[in-house]
C-alpha cells in the first residue's frame, strides 16, 4: 500500500470513476497529497501513456480527466461495443452548435437562427442529455432558456465550452444583434402559447 | 453577372431539379434552400438577384407541392418573405428629406444576416460532427463500477443529479398514461405562483400565533402580486390550513394557522409509517 | 492506424470489453493476427503493466484476461464509491414531479395520481431534503401536506417554482406549428415582371 505510487494511485481511481475526474475531487478524494502533486500526477499519467503508444489514453473532457480509448482503434472497437454508434442528423447537430453558441438561449431563438420548428429535435436533444433546461428569461411569457450539459462536452470530446472551435466571423457585416430584429419576422406564424 | 444567371434561370432550375430529385426533402429549411440556391447560380450573398432566386425558390416549392410532399410551413413563410423582398426592391427608393439619414437600408440586408449566421451555425454543427465523438471513435469503460470492486457496496449519497426536463416529462408522462378526465384535473398550469405564495404566507406565519390580513400586502405594490397572494390564501383556507376571523365589522381579519405547528421529520414518520 | 500496434489494439479492446475476454475471443476479433501473436501481445501487455508499477494490472479470470486495478488500492477505491452522484429512480422523479406541480398536495393525492403506494418513495425525498411538510390538512384523518423545499429550487437552481418549466411548453415540443399563411400563398402566380 504504502508503495503505490501517487500515479498509480490516480490511475486507479480514473480507471473505475464513472465519468470525467475533476482535479478538485481528486484532490478531495486524496487527503494527503497537496493539490500541485495531484495536477503533476496526472500529467505524468497523460504523458506516460502518450509515449507507451497504448491504446488508452488520458483526456481532459467536461472539465475532469478521463482514460478512453485512443481514435485509432475505432475500427476494431465499434465491431465490439454494444449498442448503435452515436448519430447526428444534420438538424441535431445544427441546433446543438446554435444551442453550444449562443447559450442560453430560447426556442423561439434557434427557431429564428434556422428558419424552421425544432420542436423534435429540441426533445430529442433534451432526452438524449446534451442540452438541458436552464431555467426561464426573464422577459414576458418567460420563455425556457436552453444550454449544453455536461454530457454534450463528454460525448464531443470537449474541455469546455471555450474549446468548442471558433465560428466563422462574419465579414462586412453590420454588427446589430439579430434578435434586435425578431419583431419584424414572421413568426407570429407559431401557435400563440399563453397559459 | 446576375442578368445572365437570370436569362438562364430555366436550364439552371433543371440542374436543381434534377440534382436533387432524389432527396427532394434533404434541405433542413428555407435558409438551406436558399444558400443552396445562392451556391448553384454562383451569386453574391451580399448582392443577391433577388427576383432570379425567388423565382427558383418558388418553383422548388412548386415542385414539391406537385410531388404531393409535406412541404413545411417555414418554407412558406420564406416564400413571403422573398416576394416581400422583392416587391420591395422594384419600388423606387423615396427621396431624402432634408436632415434624414441618407442611408436606406437595402430590403436585403435582414435576409442576407440571416442566411450568414444560418450558414455559421450550419458550418459549426458540421464541424462538430466530425470530431471524435464518445461511442463512435473513441470508447470509455462500458461498467465503470463493480467491474473490479467486488464487495463494495457503491452508496449514492452524493451531490444530487436532477435534471429539469426529467423532471417535467415524468410529470407529462404520468399525464398522458392517466384517463383524460383524471388528467384534465390535475393539470392545471398557472397554479405554481400561488404556491410560492402559499409557501410565502406559511413561512410567515411559522414563527407566530397570527397574522394581519394587511400584513400580507403591505409589501406588495404590483397588483398581480397582491392578487396571487389572496388566491393563496383563499387556496389556504379551502384546504383549511389557515383559519380567516374577523372580529367586528370593519375590524381587522386575522389569519391563523388551523394547526399546530408540526414537528416536520417527526410528524412525518409517525403518520406516514404507522 | 496501421501504425496501431497489436499490444494497443488488445489493450483497447480489453478495456472497453464488459468481462474477461478469452484468447478464442480475441483472436476471433482480430482476424489479421495469429493466434500465437495475440498470446504473446497478451503476455506482453501484462508485463509491461507489471513492469510499470501501474494502479491497473492484466489479470487471468475465469479462463479470460481482464483489467481490474491492483488490489493495494483498495482503501482509496472504497473511498471513491462513498458520495457518488445520486441517482433518481423514476418512481422518485414521478412522485417528486407530482409534489412540484400539485403542491401543496397529501399522500393520498399522489396515490390517486399515481396508482401506486409512495410511502417510501415519500420518505425518501424527505430524507434528501426535497420534498417538505407543509402542515396538516384539516379534514377527517388530518392528512399531511406535501410541499418543495428550498433545497429542491437550490438542485434545480430555480430562483422560484414560476420557474419550473410549464407543462404546455415541453408538451409544446412535440407539437407541429400552424401556418395560418399557407392558405394565402399564390404559389402558381410568379410575378409576371422581367427585370
Amino acid at each position: 500500500m504504502s508503495s503505490s505510487s501517487l500515479n498509480a494511485i490516480i490511475e486507479g481511481l480514473l480507471f473505475v470513476s464513472d465519468g470525467p475526474m475533476t482535479l478538485d475531487r481528486l484532490t478531495e478524494l486524496l487527503p494527503d497529497y497537496e493539490r500541485a502533486s495531484v495536477r503533476l500526477a496526472v500529467q505524468e499519467l497523460r504523458d506516460d501513456y502518450e509515449l507507451r503508444n497504448a491504446g488508452i489514453h488520458l483526456v481532459e473532457v467536461a472539465g475532469g480527466w478521463q482514460l478512453r480509448t485512443v481514435p485509432e482503434l475505432m475500427p476494431y472497437l465499434s465491431r465490439m461495443v454494444k449498442g448503435r454508434p452515436a448519430r447526428f442528423s444534420q438538424s441535431a447537430l445544427e441546433t446543438l452548435a446554435i444551442v453550444a453558441y449562443r447559450q442560453p438561449v430560447t426556442r423561439q431563438e434557434i427557431e429564428y437562427l434556422r428558419g424552421v420548428d425544432t420542436g423534435a429535435v429540441l426533445k430529442t436533444l433534451l432526452e438524449k442529455h446534451l442540452v438541458k433546461i436552464l431555467g426561464k428569461k426573464d422577459i414576458p411569457g418567460r420563455p425556457i432558456i436552453y444550454g449544453t450539459s455536461k454530457e454534450f462536452l463528454e460525448v464531443f470530446n470537449l474541455k469546455d465550452l471555450k474549446g468548442l472551435p471558433t465560428l466563422r466571423e462574419i465579414q462586412s457585416l453590420d454588427e446589430t444583434p439579430v434578435f434586435e430584429v425578431q419583431e419584424e419576422l414572421p413568426l407570429q406564424a407559431l401557435p400563440p402559447r399563453e397559459e | 453577372m446576375p442578368q445572365a444567371a437570370e436569362t438562364s434561370s430555366a436550364s439552371l432550375f433543371e440542374g436543381v431539379v434534377q440534382g436533387y430529385s432524389v432527396k427532394l426533402d434533404a434541405f433542413e429549411g428555407p435558409l438551406d434552400l436558399l444558400l443552396h440556391l445562392i451556391r448553384k447560380n454562383e451569386v453574391d450573398i451580399y448582392d443577391i438577384p433577388i427576383a432570379l432566386i425567388t423565382r427558383q425558390y418558388l418553383d422548388y416549392l412548386k415542385l414539391m407541392k406537385e410531388l404531393n410532399l409535406d412541404l413545411a410551413g417555414d418554407f412558406l413563410v420564406m416564400a413571403s418573405t422573398l416576394l416581400q423582398i422583392k416587391s420591395r426592391m422594384l419600388l423606387p427608393l423615396p427621396e431624402p428629406e432634408e436632415g434624414e439619414n441618407e442611408e436606406q437600408e437595402d430590403p436585403r440586408a435582414e435576409l442576407v444576416r440571416r442566411l450568414i449566421e444560418y450558414q455559421r451555425y450550419r458550418d459549426a454543427g458540421l464541424e462538430l460532427g466530425a470530431r471524435e465523438l464518445l461511442g463512435r471513435e473513441v470508447f470509455i469503460r462500458p461498467c465503470a463500477d463493480g467491474c473490479c470492486l467486488e464487495g463494495l457496496a457503491v452508496v449514492d449519497d452524493g451531490p444530487l443529479e436532477l435534471d429539469l426536463y426529467e423532471l417535467s416529462e415524468a410529470f407529462n408522462r404520468l399525464l398522458a398514461r392517466m384517463p383524460t378526465a383524471r388528467a384534465h384535473e390535475v393539470a392545471a398550469q398557472d397554479t405554481l405562483s400561488i404556491v410560492d405564495a402559499i409557501n410565502e404566507i406559511l413561512t410567515r406565519l411559522d414563527s407566530r400565533a397570527s397574522l394581519e390580513f394587511e400584513a400580507l400586502f403591505i409589501d406588495d405594490s404590483s397588483r398581480e402580486r397582491m392578487i396571487v397572494t389572496f388566491l393563496a390564501l383563499l387556496e389556504l383556507c379551502r384546504i383549511k390550513l389557515l383559519k380567516v376571523i374577523q372580529n367586528s365589522r370593519y375590524g381587522t381579519i386575522h389569519i391563523f394557522p388551523s394547526v399546530a405547528a408540526t414537528d416536520d421529520d417527526g410528524v412525518a414518520d409517525e403518520l406516514l409509517f404507522p
